[in-house]
């Protein structure tokens, strides 16, 4: 794999020029960014693999945990149901992008670009955009969680969540018509598969993992903030397609990589790390941030014209 | 004459494939050129050589005595080569006049002049005796009128080379006549044809003189087709002779009824139709491309519905909203003539693509689905099918055309469908394939399903079915029981469709 | 006379059209201000600005791919525009030369790199949206500019009545971008290619120019909607351009472009810019609680899309 | 501020060797690190403090903007400047309430830090919260707004994103300054969510289109908003509609001498960075919070300390700086005795 060898020679370089950056306090904060981008990643994977988009990650994930933080502040549900009912939410709210996205037969870039504005909107209204700062201290200490004294919790629960979404994609019946549908919709539905199923339980499964995603960083935050993902949710997108895309997911559906988007979050966020670390003057590492992406998707992109190239040789 | 287009030791390379190893190809003014060769033997890149997609390796391309170099299409519409490609070419939105004049919009102060696009596309139309008004948008039109269309697009740049590849796929028995009317009367103008078809008989009808490739290399070179018949042809193109399917006899049971239908209507615009198919039968729906035949099978399979009428699946009524219903209910499978857009995931490997019908009944707890058991129920059938694939985990679009075909018939019988439907099943197969994949659909019946066979090929159908009905405008125009005679059969069917034409 | 009005009827425009209409009598109706010359000159400004990004974005979709860095590139050549008239003293014209160049510049970078690798421009422009961003905020360091000369502001200020006289800027973008696309070869080679590109390879349009092209028309659209900000709000934020990306994409499609490539509709854009204009001025003038403007919004734009499509599989019912 | 094209690598590994050993004695260990929520031109004054507090002190003061304004990019950034060595900082809160669970974790990591600018909500690890109490600031813009309107009439408040915590105390301050007046000034309406130009120059003019005969007094309490609408005003030539703004944006100085504007309320922010530096060096060095200091109680924190708010019109907006300067000179003079205990 191409990611996980610039993975390596990145990590040797930052580690090198700067021994911050290999410190167990680094290294924790590192791999508790990484854990959270992750599954971020995978929520928007699950949609592309169906050639969709979700754009309303963000706002999803946010909905959900304001959902979960209210449960837990307000209504006192034990942490482990109230992150389910937050799960359970977000699912609801990919579910309701999967019905629209069927029936009324646009594609789902549209509609979740109108849907972002709505969960999000709705969230403000019922919310009153308060955030709940009390939540109990077995959820909250779910964002300490250290393993080894560097590695923070949120990346083995990523890696977790990663190892169920490539069993559930390649060894599960309904995986798989998920991956036909979203390789060929006519050919899959000439299959005996019922496609809009497998589109509504993509966009379900996203809006779950959005939850997901969402409930780690308000442990992390140690609260369940209305601001968590900025403006309708709009800052998750760059992780959220950065992580599969640089994994090698196409964007026209049916080819997944899961192994691929852990990988591309990783990278994503070693490289602001290591960057951050670097001390380029901080106004221009925006710029750098953009010039490694691009190139790193250049690299990947050449790296597999070769791969080609040499198997068809073979 | 003259060579107006001079091919000289043409090599290609793919990685692994060698495309083209030496071939020669000499197309003289005023001479109608057929190229022939099975699927692979080069023809298509030869072609896309000529037409600027491709750049040999190796040799040497002469039009009208000048070598020429082909960076792009653009670069061979220059030199005066223009194309009919076999893939659509159109552009759905656009009017049929802006697409025929695509090439090469007259313009005005910088602008389209539309009038002028729509004047000069009306005069091709005209002389193609296509009946569509120049502003009238493509994706209105019938499949055949497209193809006309696409042969009034290359005809336009009025070239003094033309290369027509599969001109006639889908357009009508007449349409063909004024076609091949237009093509001879420009060689008589001193026009230069290339003509690519995998109906022989037209071959033989149209052309003047056949280059045949195979593996890359000719077989014979502009040989004039006055000098050789059909069967030589043949054993040029697949190095012996024809194979001729080996079909025994197949009796069935008159009263095992799998599929009737009774006067029914369908949401595409079926009306009155009704037929019987018993089990163990290959029942041929035989017709014009556009005659309803692909849109009866998919509304049985509930991608449109039946709006009227009764169906019976082994003799009780059944009513199917959609095609999971019709698979693991009814037990219908279908066989898309599209195998690329409708039949096959060409990303997805071999063993998906077969069990992408048998997941759901694969599946134990959870829809856990273990991959020995996929490989233990899709493993046989590559095997019975003969299947050319290194491994299942091959990726189906690396496959050859008639193993691609192999592998969608082969995922019918995985399901252990009692009825399917076959939908042009060999088009743009090679003959050796086709062959096989003959003697596969007749064993199939003999071994008890039930068989809707939907062709455009009268030689497969007479071959093939048991009873052949002609459709024609979303209506069953007449019945003819097959004796396997291909004369009195074709005439038999035509006349069907001759009567409905005159009616 | 009737075929006319027949045509018109299923133009792909005319729901907007008849939405357009209600909803402004409906609001003239609700809020008597809504028709008031400052109100028609406040939402003929927000439309001259709109309705650039929304063609810029526009451009793009015709060809079938995304560009998700028309706000970054507005703000570039927003600040660049500002920045050399207030550091280098440049004169107007040059400035304004010098940001179409640029912005040329970076829709030929994105053009050329999303055609030579092959790669989706929808994740070419996700990295460039970064790096425009980036040089943004790295020239800036997030300062405005504020010594905009005065003639800039006058024209960003000035009107005549209810007409701005930036809105001359928009609608000779507008007449421009229509004629292309219905009147000029480059135009009908862009669609072509969004619809079918390896038919219009092999009609002999020069795929990679028209790609390239394209990207570049969109960059320089964007940039004269990022100069228009400047003139408009009289200084050169560096937050210019940050929210442009949801309206660049609903406009088009509410107007009928197909995301696929291949159809656009000039007249439905602009009139899905009216309509996303309306909506959020119909959330200042009744006043609706600042609670519920974000929910109102998405949920008209997605009952427009929802109407647009309904319209759209009952005409093809009908056809 | 200046731009590193990289530091030479020697340097930056002794640095943070040096930084690496904690709680060093030596006088000059002290690294601090000046962190705003995002790039945003309020905070250019910090990087002048900055520099001067280094210079004063004997100390490391660095001002490191994170690429955008978002709580998770801030928080990585505050992460990799621990794991870079520094040993104090000095962090404007993404989220009054999301920041503290980072201020946290650089307290367990024996890292002091301090709210600047804008409070976190308690309980927080944040030493104390220096800067402007966002509520008192929009309650007093507003009744100045009131005064200048002659006790009475409708009024607007326009503000920024919904989401951050602080719009809502802006909005529940303007409401109860307006309250207070018994009905006399009534807040008509309120437009949030306008942080970016364009949107906001649209809504802004929406409703002077719609209300602006209406209206007789408008207070923004965001940058953008008061930006905008100063510029509007101006455009309009509209002087009868008052307006108090917020912050020194130099539109909205320049519109206060030309009389399209009242007045804004100023907040310090040189004087935040300048003297937060200097306390978090003190505290480095072993002094600690006093628990009886002169704290002010806010509605997010009860250690609060005023930076300075002042009210400023066209009498003082020529020398605003002097009036900034001042306090800040006033609050160094007793910060070390007031607030903190030091052996």
């Amino acid at each position: 794999m191409g990611l996980a060898l610039l993975i390596v020679v990145l990590v040797a370089i930052f580690a090198t020029v700067n021994p911050g950056f290999a410190s167990p306090f680094n290294l924790f904060s590192l791999t508790r960014v990484m854990g959270i981008d992750m599954v971020i990643g995978f929520s928007m994977m699950v949609v592309l693999v169906t050639g969709g988009l979700n754009l309303a990650v963000g706002s999803i994930g946010v909905a959900a945990v304001m959902v979960g933080g209210w449960a837990m502040q307000v209504q006192g549900v034990p942490v482990l149901p109230a992150m389910a009912m937050a799960v359970a939410f977000g699912a609801f709210l990919g579910w309701i992008n999967g019905q629209l996205t069927v029936r009324i037969g646009v594609h789902s870039f549209i509609v979740t670009l109108a849907t972002m504005s709505i969960f999000f909107g709705a969230m403000i209204v019922l919310t009153k955009a308060e955030s709940f700062n009390a939540l109990p201290g077995a959820f909250v200490d779910l964002g300490r969680l250290r393993y080894w004294g560097f590695v923070s919790g949120m990346l083995p629960a990523a890696l977790i969540v990663g190892v169920g979404l490539w069993l559930f994609f390649n060894r599960t019946s309904l995986g798989r018509e998920i991956l036909a549908a979203g390789a060929n919709l006519e050919a899959a539905r000439l299959s005996g598969i019922r496609v809009e199923r497998t589109i509504v339980v993509a966009h379900a499964m996203s809006g779950g993992l959005a939850a997901l995603a969402g409930l780690m960083l308000a442990a992390r935050n140690g609260a369940a903030l209305p601001s968590m993902a900025g403006h309708i949710g709009m800052s998750w997108l760059l992780p959220a397609f950065l992580a599969p895309v640089l994994g090698g997911t196409l964007l026209t559906g049916g080819v997944i990589s899961v192994v691929g988007t852990a990988l591309g979050a990783a990278m994503v966020t070693i490289i602001t790390n290591g960057l951050l670390q670097l001390q380029v003057g901080e106004f221009w590492v925006q710029m750098f941030l953009g010039l490694i992406l691009l190139a790193a998707v250049l690299l990947d992109r050449l790296r597999g014209v070769m791969a080609e190239r040499r198997r068809q040789v073979r | 004459m003259t060579a107006v287009l001079e091919v000289r030791g043409a090599e290609k390379s793919f990685p692994g494939v060698k495309a083209l190893d030496g071939v020669d190809f000499v197309l003289r003014a005023g001479e109608i050129h057929a190229l022939l060769g099975e699927n692979g033997a080069g023809k298509s890149t030869l072609i896309k050589i000529l037409t600027g997609i491709h750049e040999p390796d190796r040799g040497e391309v002469r039009v009208f005595g000048q070598a020429v170099h082909f960076a792009n299409a653009r670069a061979a519409i220059e030199a005066g080569i223009s194309a009919v490609h076999q893939e659509r070419n159109l552009i759905p939105r656009m009017s049929v006049a802006e697409n025929i004049m695509l090439e090469n919009l007259p313009q005005r102060l910088g602008f389209v002049d539309y009038a002028e696009v729509n004047r000069q596309a009306l005069l091709w139309l005209e002389r193609l005796g296509l009946e569509v008004a120049p502003e009238r948008a493509v994706r209105t039109l019938s499949v055949a009128q497209m193809q006309l269309v696409e042969i009034a697009k290359a005809l336009v740049l009025e070239a003094k080379i033309l290369l027509m590849d599969e001109p006639t796929a889908s357009i009508t028995p007449h349409e063909t006549d004024v076609l091949f009317g237009l093509l001879r009367q420009l060689r008589d103008q001193g026009a230069a044809i290339v003509f690519v078809s995998h109906k022989l008989e037209e071959v033989f009808a149209l052309c003047d003189t056949v280059t045949v490739l195979r593996d890359g290399r000719n077989a014979c070179h502009a040989v004039p087709l006055a000098e050789i018949d059909r069967a030589a042809v043949v054993k040029f193109m697949i190095g012996r002779e024809e194979r001729v399917a080996k079909l025994g006899t197949k009796p069935f049971d008159a009263t095992a009824t799998a599929l009737r239908l009774e006067d029914v209507a369908t949401s595409f615009g079926h009306a009155g139709v009704s037929l019987e198919l018993r089990r163990g039968e290959i029942l041929g729906l035989y017709g014009l491309v556009g005659a309803g035949r692909s849109e009866l099978a998919k509304a049985l399979l509930g991608v449109g519905h039946v709006t009227g009428g009764r169906v019976e699946v082994a003799g009780k009524e059944a009513s199917i909203p959609d095609v999971t219903t019709a698979l693991h209910r009814y037990r219908i499978g279908y066989i898309s003539e599209d195998r690329k857009a409708e039949g096959l995931i060409l990303i997805h490997d071999v063993a998906s693509n077969i069990g992408v019908t048998i997941w759901r009944r694969l599946a134990g707890m959870l829809g856990w689905l273990a991959e020995g058991r996929v490989r233990r129920a899709v493993a046989p059938l590559v095997d019975k099918l003969q299947v050319r694939t290194p491994s299942l985990r091959q990726r189906v679009g690396n496959l050859s055309g008639g193993n691609q075909q192999k592998v969608s018939v082969a995922k019918w019988l995985a399901a252990e469908v009692d009825i399917l439907i076959v939908d042009e099943p060999t088009v743009g197969i090679d003959i050796k394939t086709k062959t096989d994949l003959h003697e596969l659909i007749w064993q199939l019946a003999k071994d008890g399903k039930a068989i809707l066979l939907i062709s455009s090929d009268m030689p497969e159908m007479v071959a093939l079915a048991d009873r052949i009905l002609v459709m024609g405008g979303f209506r069953v125009l007449g019945e003819v029981l097959n004796d396997h005679d291909y004369g009195r059969m074709s005439r038999a069917i035509m006349a069907h469709i001759h009567e409905a034409e005159a009616a | 006379m009737t075929d006319r009005l027949r045509a018109l009827a299923l133009a792909d425009w005319f729901g907007l059209l008849v939405v357009v209409l209600v909803a402004g009598a409906l609001l003239a109706f609700l809020q008597p201000a809504f028709l008031s010359t400052y109100n028609i000159y406040v939402l003929l400004l927000s439309f001259s600005l709109w309705v650039l990004v929304a063609l810029a974005q526009m451009v793009i979709i015709a060809i079938g791919q995304m560009n998700l860095s028309v706000g970054a590139i507005g703000g570039l050549v927003a600040i660049t525009f500002a920045g050399t008239m207030e550091v280098w003293g440049l004169p107007i014209p040059l400035a304004v030369l010098l940001g179409l160049v640029l912005a040329a510049l970076c829709g030929l970078f994105n053009g050329v790199v999303t055609h030579v690798s092959g790669i989706s421009a929808f994740i070419i422009t996700l990295a460039t949206l970064s790096i425009f961003k980036g040089i943004n905020i790295g020239i800036t360091e997030a300062q405005p500019f504020y010594a905009i000369p005065d003639a800039v502001k006058a024209f960003g200020a000035a009107r005549l009545g209810g007409v701005p006289y930036m809105l001359v800027v928009p609608a000779l973008a507008i007449v421009g971008v229509w004629l292309l696309f219905n009147r000029m070869v480059l135009g009908r080679q862009i669609l072509a290619v969004g619809a079918n590109r390896h038919a219009a390879e092999l009609s002999g349009i020069r795929v990679g120019r028209v790609v390239v092209i394209a990207h570049v028309l969109s960059a320089v659209l964007a940039a004269t909607a990022g100069m228009l900000a400047v003139a408009r709000l009289q200084l050169g934020q560096p937050t210019i351009g940050d929210d442009w990306l949801i309206l660049s994409f609903a406009a088009p499609v509410i107007g009928g472009a197909i995301l696929a490539g291949g159809h656009v509709s000039v007249i439905g854009t602009c009139l899905g810019v009216v309509i996303v204009t309306l909506i959020n001025n119909a959330l200042v003038l009744l006043g609706i609680d600042p609670f519920f403007v974000q929910l109102l919004l998405g949920a008209l734009i997605l009952a427009a899309v929802m109407l647009n499509r309904w319209r759209e599989r009952r005409r093809e019912a009908l056809a | 501020m200046s731009v590193r094209w990289g530091l030479p690598v020697v340097a930056v590994m002794g640095l943070v060797a040096q930084g690496l050993v904690a709680g060093g004695a030596l006088a000059s260990d002290t690294r601090v690190a000046l962190v705003p929520g995002g790039p945003h031109p309020y905070f250019a004054a910090w990087a002048d403090a900055a520099a001067a507090a280094a210079a004063d002190f004997d100390i490391e003061a660095e001002y490191r903007v994170p690429s955008a304004w978002e709580l998770s990019r801030q928080n990585e950034m505050i992460e990799s400047l621990v794991a870079q060595g520094f040993n104090a900082m000095l962090v404007f809160p993404g989220d009054a309430v999301g920041t503290n669970s980072t201020l946290q974790e650089l307290a367990d990591f024996g890292v002091p830090s301090a709210a600047l600018a804008g409070c976190t909500v308690d309980p927080s690890a944040a030493s104390f919260c220096l800067g402007t109490d966002v509520a008192r600031s929009a309650y007093l813009g507003t009744q100045e707004l009131i005064e200048a309107l002659g006790g009475s009439g409708k009024i607007a408040h326009f503000t920024g994103f919904l989401v951050d915590p602080n719009t809502q105390l802006r909005i529940e301050a303007v409401q109860r300054a307006a309250d207070e007046t018994g009905g006399a000034v009534e807040v008509i309406q309120v437009i949030a969510d306008i942080d970016a130009p364009e949107p906001a120059d649209e809504k802004i003019n929406a409703f002077l289109a719609a209300r602006g005969a209406e209206v007789d007094g408008i207070v923004t309490t965001a940058w953008v908003p008061a930006v905008v609408a100063a510029t509007s005003l101006r455009n309009l030539g509209d002087q009868r509609i008052k307006m108090v703004g917020i912050d020194h944006d130099e539109v909205v100085l320049q519109a206060i001498a030309d009389g399209f504007v009242h007045g804004t309320m100023l907040q310090n922010p040189y004087g935040q960075g300048y003297i937060g530096s200097y306390a978090m060096d003190l505290i480095r060095q072993g002094c600690a919070v006093k628990d009886d200091a002169p704290w002010l109680e806010t509605a997010q924190t009860a250690r609060f300390i005023d930076s300075g708010t002042a009210f400023v019109d066209a009498a003082q907006v020529a020398d605003y700086q002097a009036a900034m300067v001042a306090v800040t000179e006033e609050i160094m003079a007793t910060f070390k005795d007031d607030y903190l205990a030091c052996n």
